[in-house]
């Protein structure tokens, strides 16, 4: 076995490995407990380096240092964050509904961390390769919406009910079309399953992968994809629900200590999780972008791959301004889904028309031409003029 | 007691409550959800029907009764709400005891 | 118009041009179904719809024309039509068709073309009328109906089309309804048409009943072919007319009234209330035209047991109807001012002349006399309303002159339509038209006595023309304002009209007659009747002599204006009926006889006529059967609903008496066992529920029962 | 996978049962509605444990995603949160209550009576892409039907629900006081 191979499959060689200091029947379990462990310690560790690397970046672009105390470049920052969630008091408001506001932010970070079981980390590593792993990521991404419903509700609080009504109204809207975007992908696989999604990117003609980003359909898809993630998980520019000039903090406004620190995980842990999902559906997953990189191991390249997504992520949050809602929900019903309807239908042709250059001239055409159009007609009501500082001067 | 029995006998009684919640409760929202209550207690009795069925393995009829089932309660829902919404606005209550508009 | 069925439209036997023939009148019909769909304000859509319509006519009825042309040269039968059953009345069907045939191509070529010269002159003329797309939906609608009418193979079809014509001709005349002149003028028109339309039908029915079809060709089984003429001739009807005779002498009578001949010629010149191009359309071109069509098509009818030297009893009344029309119209359009009045009565005269054509020359020197007739017509008629429009409105020709100078190319051009209308020798049509008309009448074996009609008519006919050019154009302005030339929308089509007006002779030239062997789809001989030069001399004589008398008469002093004061200036649509007004210009045969012109001025005095009986007789009935409404009738029914009244009373007594306590006992026992039932409709949702879980288990405690009866459940 | 009552299945039957009695007993509309949604993912869970995975995710995406949340904001908008000013039970409740549980007594005592002991197949090949296959040639026409059926009722609800323009409607009764 190669050294490449070994690189790549080191983590389950290792998982292996502990299992058989186990006795037979105790390591199924074993080797499950392992991999969940592994996946709940990786993605917190992720979380807190995109923290300070979020916290810099925004800072650079606002032209200001970031954290920069806390040990060498302010590396630490996150860790004292953690300490300091972790021993403030947790204020519970009198009037609030006490379990209901108790159990929210358990169940939110639950249900994302179920969000990982069927995600495609590397070759062969994968918590759970089961039959309808998308689907299953989908249910559970709809189930965070009830969490953060009882967060807004369970504490007696407008601010945190209307940012939690914004925020419900608003997943429910844009995952339509994140479901839609992403069936393209099942369509041409001809499967749920992630790891099956992902082999089927896993090829190479000459020295470009088959990446489904690089087809037409693929290219929509991976667009409507990507911003109706942004919306899924409240990232600016579709921050409202947690619009800090209009509502304090959203749904956790009443949320401090250590409940907060949770609510915080579970958005970034939300946000990494799609983030992965858009990866192994569009960026070729735990796949090489070109075939002379394939000796670099396989998570390694996932693990790339998601950082990009996530500093993507950054800069968009750094750069655009936060949408008003009616542009949100105009945005989801009059452009996101036609788009993506229309793209399903693309990805279908594309199935049937066939091999040949044809096919793509074909879906190209089809989909600029929608996008033209219909980008067209959503403008022609919204009047954008010049901007006009009111209060300047 | 069979598997199939438990099952069984778990869908009735979520029936049952359904049921009763459908009966005794005032407000048309909860009765809606009675009713979808029950709707869920027949889908597991669909499923439960096909997984026990002895030619499961290449019919799916009763998972495909189910599936069908939800995605006609989704709509029954939605409806239903919209219906009591509305009833709301004309007179300002969801309390069944006062829907008594059309009474004679 | 009609719906092709598709067995037409797959039936190969016949050309496409004849398959699709029925495309002609349907394409302007359409279009006037859109126009009328259009708002107000949308006049350019109306009329490219309108003149574009009708251009696609012209085009179908070219190559339509072209078709029969190239089946005559090839010698081929010339006449295709096709027919399909419209109504089946049990054993019988009513068939509707059409037919294309010399008569019917060459009518539809003239209608079109002259058509679509007149629809482009309208959008000049009507440019300033708020109604302008009502005006070009009710033109395109007749037009359609004037199509429809030539292409009929059917009389019934021909009725049906004939009657939108007359509707058609009733709204255009009536267009500016707000002038009680022109709504009592289209109210005239069209109940005078109405008197000839039920002869007409009569005739059908008549035919119909006497041969069980309405068509005319039907490869031998048609109603004017042979066999159905002679079945015709057997029967004999009133005043030894045969029944063909008779039913032609019905259908004339209806082409006497579309055609105005006399006596029911009464609306045609009332019917000049109508915006020009309508009277130069309808008055003139074509549907005065569908009379003398008409009679054309159903010729065989009257002509039927006509011998070379003998002629029928119909003919007869057709030929002197005829002339006396002529006379008639030339000496009443001496004595008026109106210049479309003058126009119309020449009209009235000039369909007098056809029908003598007809009569006694046959089909093809009437409907020669027809075709050039339009043109010319039209094409007066297009220059009157050329010289109305440059006169601000002005219409009485006293109030006009010297326009010469002011409107070169209308004078030009109205200068031409007169002299064809008058039939200056060798160059016009007109001449040789009517020259062949006159010598038919020469030539015909019953009496002389409609030639020297004729012969008198076209004397007068060159009078008057003489007698309208020099007041209008020549002499000295004496209207008000200025008067300015007509823009090119509507001089352009004068000019081709004038073209035509000269041109079409050529094509019936004793020398060559080319038309009337094409009409009767024979080859062309060069006819040579004895006389018939002396004739041609005399007549052209005639025609100089007239000329030259009008211009004795008229132009050579000028006419200047009377000195006057100017209030007395009054435009006014009847010159006549302000002839006597003082200041206006005395004309010189007024002076010369008051009696004849006031005579001749007052058209015979028909309509006091008409007023004094037919009207008269009208009132009477109308009052005698208000009266007999009023008195007896109503007498008897208000008698009937008392005694009923009383009836009712009694029965109301009893009811409220008796039955009524009896139903209320009922209703009392009703409501209260309701009221035992109500508690279970108490309009509560969960009670509603609960009975139906009640159901439910019920229904369930009995399937188990039986279902442990019949042994399938261990209980 | 499954031979006799499993433990699991007895976990999650409780948790779905117990779900279900507090969505009946509660009082507090919104408590209703989260224990009822404790109860819909209980009977996913039970789903999965009968190999129907698709209609497990099924279930968990259309209830807990999308009725559950439509539900709530049904009782936000009415403004049935919190605790309602009216006894939340129905008048003559016993006798609903009889009802229910003779139905549930008669469903309980045929099930039991009526079934020998029959221990479960294989496990059936609900992968799913016999589902789609089957939902795409032996199911098409339920498929559509459903499909329409979802817009109508999507477009109904949606007209239904709008204010119509104008009077906001006449209240006629207010609710409860009686």
């Amino acid at each position: 076995m190669s050294f490449i191979q070994s690189m790549d499959q080191i983590f389950i060689t290792l998982q292996h490995w502990i299992a058989g200091l186990f006795p037979l029947w105790l390591q199924p379990a074993v080797m499950a407990i392992l991999a969940v462990v592994a996946i709940l310690g990786a993605f917190p560790a992720i979380f807190a380096v995109t923290t300070v690397l979020e916290r810099k970046g925004l800072g650079r672009m606002q032209n200001r240092l970031g954290p920069n105390r806390v040990g060498p470049l302010g590396i630490l920052q996150p860790v004292a964050d953690g300490i300091k969630s972790l021993t403030k008091e947790d204020i519970v408001p009198f009037t609030a509904d006490g379990l209901v506001h108790f159990l929210a932010p358990l169940v939110l970070v639950t249900a994302v961390f179920l969000g990982f079981a069927v995600l495609p980390i590397g070759r062969n590593m994968v918590l759970v390769n089961m039959d309808a792993g998308l689907f299953f990521f989908f249910a559970i991404g709809a189930s965070v919406e009830l969490s953060i419903f009882m967060a807004g509700w369970s504490s007696r609080n407008k601010y945190s009910l209307l940012g939690a009504m914004r925020a419900i109204a608003q997943m429910i809207s844009y995952e339509v079309p994140l479901l839609l975007s992403s069936v393209v992908a099942v369509m041409i696989t001809g499967s749920l399953s992630t790891t099956k999604i992902v082999e089927a990117q896993s090829g190479f003609t000459g020295i470009f992968p088959h990446w489904y980003v690089f087809t037409p359909w693929g290219f929509a898809g991976f667009i409507l994809f990507v911003i109706a993630a942004l919306a899924e998980t409240n990232r600016s520019p579709f921050d409202l629900p947690e619009g800090e000039s209009e509502l304090v903090a959203g749904y956790f406004t009443e949320y401090s200590g250590f409940k907060f620190a949770l609510f915080f995980l579970g958005e970034y842990l939300g946000m990494l999780s799609i983030a992965g999902f858009g990866i192994t559906l569009f960026l070729g997953g735990w796949g090489a972008p070109f075939s002379f990189l394939g000796f670099i191991p396989s998570w390694l390249w996932f693990f790339l791959k998601l950082f990009a997504a996530i500093s993507f992520f950054i800069w968009l949050r750094g750069t655009l301004p936060r949408l008003r809602q009616d542009q949100l929900m105009n945005f989801a019903w009059k452009f996101m889904l036609p788009m993506a309807l229309l793209n399903l239908v693309v990805a279908g042709a594309w199935r049937f028309l066939g091999e040949g250059w044809q096919r793509w001239i074909i879906c190209s055409v089809v989909l600029l031409a929608a996008y033209f159009l219909l980008g067209r007609t959503l403008m022609r009501h919204q009047k954008l003029g010049p901007r006009s500082y009111r209060y300047a001067e | 007691m069979t598997p199939l029995a438990g099952f069984l006998i778990v869908a009735a009684l979520v029936f049952a409550i359904g049921l009763a919640i459908a009966l005794t409760r005032r407000n048309a929202i909860l009765v809606l959800v009675g009713i979808e209550l029950m709707l869920n207690a027949a889908n597991l009795n669909l499923i439960a029907f096909w997984r026990f069925s002895p030619h499961a393995a290449n019919s799916l009829t009763g998972m495909m009764f189910a599936i069908f089932s939800i995605a006609v309660a989704a709509a029954e829902a939605a409806v239903g709400l919209g219906l009591v919404i509305a009833y709301h606005r004309h007179t300002k209550t969801t309390d069944l005891d006062a829907m008594t508009r059309m009474r004679g | 118009m009609m719906p092709a069925p598709a067995s037409l439209l797959t039936d190969n036997t016949a050309s496409w041009i004849v398959r699709n023939l029925w495309l002609i009148p349907a394409v302007p019909m359409i279009a006037a179904g859109l126009i009328a769909l259009l708002r107000q304000p949308r006049r350019k859509t109306a009329a490219t719809l309108a003149i574009g319509g009708l251009g696609f006519s012209l085009v179908l009825a070219i190559s339509a024309f072209a078709h029969v042309l190239g089946a005559w040269h090839a010698g081929a039968e010339t006449r295709e039509t096709i027919s399909f059953n419209w109504l089946d009345l049990g054993a019988t069907h009513l068939q509707l068709g059409w037919l294309l045939d010399p008569l019917a191509a060459v009518m539809l070529v003239m209608v079109t073309f002259v058509g679509l010269l007149i629809f482009i002159y309208s959008t000049g003329y009507m440019e300033h009328d708020e109604n302008f797309t009502r005006f070009f939906c009710f033109l395109s609608l007749f037009a359609g109906g004037m199509l429809g009418v030539i292409i009929a193979n059917s009389l019934l079809l021909l009725f049906m089309c004939w009657e939108i014509v007359g509707l058609t001709s009733y709204l255009l005349i009536g267009f500016w309804y707000h002038k009680p002149s022109a709504a009592s003028a289209a109210k005239k028109a069209f109940l005078t048409t109405r008197v000839g339309d039920i002869f007409f039908l009569l005739g059908i029915v008549w035919l119909f009943a006497q041969t069980g079809t309405t068509l005319f060709y039907n490869n031998g089984a048609g109603a004017i072919e042979p066999a159905a003429l002679t079945a015709l001739l057997g029967q004999p009807a009133a005043w030894g007319l045969t029944a063909a005779g008779a039913i032609g002498l019905l259908i004339f009578a209806g082409a006497a009234g579309k055609s105005g001949q006399i006596p029911l010629h009464v609306w045609l010149p009332d019917a000049m209330e109508g915006p020009t191009p309508v009277s130069a359309l309808i008055h003139a071109a074509t549907m005065v035209a569908a009379g003398v069509y008409l009679v054309a098509r159903v010729y065989p009818l009257m002509a039927a047991g006509a011998g070379p030297g003998s002629t029928t009893i119909s003919l007869t009344v057709v030929a002197w109807v005829g002339a006396l029309t002529a006379l008639f119209g030339a000496l009443v359009a001496v004595a008026q001012n109106d210049i479309k009045r003058i126009l119309a009565y020449s009209t009235v005269s000039q369909l007098g002349y056809m029908m003598v054509g007809l009569a006694t020359g046959g089909v093809a020197i009437g409907m020669f006399h027809l075709i050039t007739h339009a043109f010319f017509k039209a094409l007066l008629f297009l220059g009157a309303g050329s010289v109305i429009h440059g006169n601000h409105d002005e219409q009485d020709i006293r109030h006009m002159g010297h326009l010469r100078t002011d409107m070169p190319l209308t004078f030009v051009t109205y200068s031409v339509g007169m002299l064809a209308l008058s039939g200056f020798p060798i160059f016009f049509s007109g001449f040789w038209s009517k020259d062949a008309i006159i010598g038919a009448a020469h030539s015909w074996p019953v009496s002389k006595g409609p030639f020297i009609l004729l012969i008198a008519g076209a004397l007068l006919t060159a009078f008057y023309m003489m007698r309208q050019v020099s007041y209008v154009f020549l002499g000295h302005w004496r209207g008000k304002g200025h008067a300015h030339e007509s823009p090119m929308v509507m001089t352009l089509p004068l000019s081709l009209l004038a073209i035509f007006a000269i041109g079409l002779g050529v094509l019936g030239t004793p020398v060559w007659p080319w038309f009337t062997s094409f009409i009767e789809s024979m080859p062309i001989a060069a006819e040579s009747e004895p006389g018939m030069i002396a004739l041609m001399v005399t007549s052209s004589l005639l025609v100089f002599l007239g000329l030259g008398l009008g211009w004795w008469l008229y132009a050579r002093k000028p006419i200047r204006r009377p000195a006057l004061a100017p209030e007395h200036r009054h435009t006014s649509e009847h010159g006549d009926e302000e002839s006597q007004a003082p200041g206006e210009i005395v004309d010189v045969l007024e002076s010369a006889s008051p009696v004849i012109w006031t005579v001749l001025a007052n058209r015979f005095y028909f309509d006091e006529l008409y007023e004094l009986t037919v009207l008269r007789l009208y009132a009477a009935l109308a009052w005698f059967s208000d009266w007999l409404d009023r008195r007896v009738w109503g007498g008897i029914v208000s008698a009937v609903t008392s005694a009923f009244k009383a009836l009712g009373w009694t029965n109301k007594s009893l009811d409220s008496q008796w039955i009524d306590g009896a139903f209320d006992k009922g209703c009392e026992e009703l409501v209260n066992s309701g009221g035992v039932l109500a508690w279970l409709q108490a309009a509560r949702a969960p009670g509603y529920l609960r009975m139906l879980a009640i159901a439910v288990l019920a229904l369930a405690a009995m399937a188990l029962v039986i279902a442990s009866a019949t042994g399938q459940v261990r209980l | 996978m499954i031979h006799g009552i499993g433990i699991v299945f007895l976990i999650t039957s409780a948790i779905t049962v117990a779900g279900a009695l507090a969505a009946a007993l509660l009082k507090n509309l919104i408590h209703c509605v989260l224990c009822l949604s404790i109860t819909l993912a209980g009977l996913a869970l039970l789903y999965l444990q009968l190999d129907a995975q698709f209609a497990g995710f099924a279930q968990i995406l259309v209830y807990i995603g999308a009725v559950a949340i439509l539900v709530v904001f049904a009782i936000l908008l009415t403004r049935g949160a919190g605790i309602p000013e009216y006894r939340n039970v129905s008048s003559s409740w016993l006798v609903s209550l009889v009802i229910a549980a003779a139905i549930f007594a008669l469903l309980t005592w045929a099930v039991i009576r009526s079934f020998p002991a029959t221990a479960a197949g294989a496990a059936p090949g609900a992968t799913v892409q016999s589902i789609g296959s089957a939902l795409m040639s032996t199911y098409v026409l339920p498929l559509e039907i459903v499909a329409v059926l979802l817009t109508v009722a999507l477009i109904g609800a949606v007209i239904v629900a709008m204010p119509e323009s104008g009077a906001a409607g006449k209240s006629i009764e207010k609710g409860g006081a009686q």
